[in-house]
């Protein structure tokens, strides 16, 4: 029998496969999802790449995974501290190759909503705010997002603020991942890569609330042997996957 | 030189009703949390808080009504906690202004002042509602490359205050790990306030200098308070008090009361 | 990741002629000088020397006729040398040309590139001839404070070459004391080569990661060249080595031959 | 018998009385004289001032002193490394109190020329170039500069070509020290401020290029007691005193 692959599992392991060898990837504050990404790749895959954080880390080991993915624990046996600054600077020069980035809403575009729900100037929730995503989702090569929540509430035809959207070189976010989909850029608008096997793709189409080209879509590939021990290893009680507020 | 030490309330005591203050760390990292409760204490009103992520330090300076404006990229409470609700409630009731900015605007901002010049020009941008939003001006390259770039007007707040494991006694900062923003926005502001867990020796200082983020004559005070970055972490000293900062989302006026006099500082701040 | 280490011909072989280079340090400390004296025996021509405060460097990359353009704050050979004759040689007789800075306005079009825009405003310049002679653009400040600045396009060599006394084995660089300007022309630059005295274990630098320069990731090549920096000082390891200076300065073939058979990595470099 | 004032104790001294209290003190590359004013003030008078350095030293406890100017001996004993961006940004933000920078020719409006003489495209003599003046000049509270030449050549009615000048606040340097006079800018042009006991303000008037307003000229003030046990000490060998090329 096969494990289940939990909507949590599903995030962060399909997060974790847009990482590439030998490139540059960046995840930052409020982002525990990729953080764990980043840490499950580095465990699961068989190749190298550079992993810096916000707490300024570069290929950090840290002695444990910690709630908050700023945390100073994820510079633990970095050779650097390569902060703020330096790959904010890295990123609006065309040297950062994958950026995780938040986002409240999305759009067909791969544009992302993070400011207000309803007016920007009388709004009905305000927001966090978009952190690096403005200048960030404009000049990294790629961008990824991730939403724990696959509705027409996160999933949008119109965003309520357009907080980031794509630069010169590419049209918005390159991956989206939820916890029954994975999307893809085509160049023009977010396509439907993958669904989740226990899923279908008309329930994904039904829950997206802008059009989504299916015609190149498949069950994601299920979670390798190596993957699993990767996410076990790194949220051994499930404390992790308790924590984060999956509506699938 | 030497540097000049004061009690955390006279520190408090600089920062008037409407000045604006650049709060060091991020989220629940190495703030500068006892000057925030203090100045909360002494009832100030209308201040300007800017910070990339701030977090719990504008959360709590919104519940208490000390806020006029934020100038910020990112806001919450990070962790398990989500968005900072009296934030939210103060921006959403319009108790407070915001100015949204992305981090890095944020930073092109305390640059241009840093740095001297009145427009910092940043990367990105593109497609983003933000430069309509604030009016920022998009200025074509001279050069003929055909690109351009939105400029970011300078931003120097009052005071940039920040919150350090070790000062010398000469007041130079030191900070170990990431400094968060606190580089830029201690050459941005008029004046730069400190405080401190403790002091170390001068020699520790001279040993390593590279490590200095902010040297003693920059520096305008500095008061020492073990403990002061409570609820959140400084590293190396200490991680975040997840439970405290629990108690503190508590929504009433007693819980908020008891995260105040429960507060590393609260002993010194009823002597003070 | 694993740094990449080569030897000093192949550190130098992939600065190509016509290429831009950024040297690091300043006059007569830290500086790349075994790389400079490896193009130089490699014959490399045209090349474009962006430094801030070169002095012996560009001054011996003239006397082999490898300058075709400079881009540069002051020249000299500073001690009791004073001006470095071989360079004012090049300028003087148009074998080289010549795009005079002010050092802030070279950092200015570093901090473009690092910064990816187009262009930096940078404070000052009032009433100089530079902006003139360089065509640089004053734009007036777009929000109304009156204000003006003169802004410098972005420079982007295509290699930064810093000298540095510790790598780690993955190629992080470490610089004790003062990093001249090696910070931002590593940013700046296309790619970064490194010079170092020495390797030292990585457990070293992770326990003062505060101090890395350039992490790894952003290095392409390294070459362990012990005493590289000389006739320049390399702190904390050595001094300057005046008398060397001053046989360089010898005003014949056979001298500058001999200075370069001299040269700590000379005997690498006939192996090589 | 009073021991005679050296050209060299001259132009050192009286750079050094430049120094104020309190202030902020920058010395650069290719500036053993300022470096040795700063040192002096350091030890000759009794009121704190911070000496920053161009490498990276601020305040520091030199355990000797450098032939170069930028030598990393002059950030021993420092508490920050305090380097180039850092110290160039505080200038052109307007935290700078008092610059020493240096200059080939100085105009009587205190603009200087280290770029080249003759045409600067086809120049007789290629000079350095201004390092930070261009920028710090105009930036810096005050500024001063010294020539170990007093003559028509280094003090000129008309500069080759204006390398540096004053900024919106002020006209250019604020001082300027010759092995014979001390100028101090007026808020117009350079005046004479005190000439050295042992010439006449005739001769500086003779050997200065531009118009200068004598009237408020006095003999400089001796060396005391402090300042000269101060150089003394610095210098004790006379060493920098013989390989500073003076023309007096």
């Amino acid at each position: 029998m096969v494990e289940p692959w939990s909507p949590f599992a599903y995030l962060v392991t399909n997060l974790a496969r847009f990482v590439r060898p030998r490139e540059v990837t960046f995840s930052g504050v409020n982002s525990s999802l990729p953080m764990l990404a980043c840490m499950l790749a580095k465990r699961a895959y068989d190749f190298a790449f550079t992993y810096i954080n916000v707490a300024g880390g570069v290929d950090p080991e840290p002695s444990s995974v910690p709630i908050s993915s700023s945390d100073p624990v994820l510079a633990e046996k970095s050779a650097a501290i390569f902060a703020n600054e330096d790959f904010y600077d890295l990123c609006t020069r065309g040297r950062m190759d994958l950026c995780f980035l938040g986002a409240a809403q999305i759009d067909g575009r791969g544009r992302t909503n993070v400011s207000a729900i309803g007016d920007w100037h009388d709004p009905k929730v305000r927001l966090p705010g978009g952190g690096g995503g403005a200048v960030m989702l404009p000049t990294a090569r790629r961008s990824c997002t991730w939403r724990t929540e696959h509705s027409t509430r996160t999933l949008v035809e119109t965003l309520d603020f357009v907080t980031a959207s794509g630069g010169p070189a590419h049209g918005g976010m390159y991956g989206v991942v939820t916890p029954i989909a994975v999307f893809v850029h085509d160049g023009d608008r977010l396509a439907l890569d993958s669904w989740h096997p226990d899923t279908t793709v008309d329930e994904v189409v039904s829950r997206t609330g802008f059009a989504v080209d299916t015609s190149r879509a498949h069950p994601t590939a299920p979670p390798t042997d190596a993957e699993r021990a990767a996410l076990r290893a790194l949220d051994p009680d499930g404390a992790f996957e308790r924590d984060t507020k999956i509506r699938s | 030189m030497t540097g000049t030490f004061v009690s955390l309330s006279e520190l408090a005591a600089r920062v008037k009703d409407g000045d604006s203050i650049a709060l060091g760390g991020s989220f629940l990292h190495r703030g500068p949390f006892a000057l925030v409760r203090e100045l909360i204490r002494q009832g100030r009103t209308d201040l300007e808080i800017i910070k990339q992520s701030p977090g719990y330090d504008i959360d709590a300076l919104c519940r208490a009504g000390a806020v006029g404006r934020a100038r910020t990229g990112i806001v919450a409470m990070e962790g398990n906690f989500g968005l900072a609700p009296y934030y939210r409630k103060a921006i959403e009731t319009k108790a407070a202004e915001l100015e949204e900015h992305a981090c890095a605007t944020l930073t092109a901002g305390l640059r241009a002042a840093a740095f001297g010049v009145p427009f910092q020009p940043v990367g990105g941008l593109d497609g983003s509602a933000l430069p309509e939003l604030n009016g920022w001006a998009r200025i074509d390259d001279p050069y003929g490359s055909g690109r351009g770039a939105y400029v970011i007007p300078a931003i120097t707040p009052d005071y940039a205050i920040i919150h350090a494991p070790e000062v010398s006694p000469n007041g130079d900062v030191r900070v170990l790990g990431t400094p968060h923003w606190d580089r830029i926005m201690t050459r941005a502001a008029k004046k730069v306030l400190v405080v401190a867990e403790r002091v170390a020796p001068l020699e520790s200082f001279q040993e390593r200098p590279e490590i200095t983020l902010v040297p003693g004559f920059m520096v305008d005070a500095v008061a020492v308070v073990p403990g002061g970055a409570w609820p959140g972490s400084c590293f190396p000293d200490y991680e975040i008090d997840y439970p405290a900062v629990e108690r503190y989302l508590t929504d009433t006026d007693e819980a908020f009361a008891a995260h105040l006099a429960a507060a590393p500082e609260a002993e010194e701040a009823v002597r003070g």
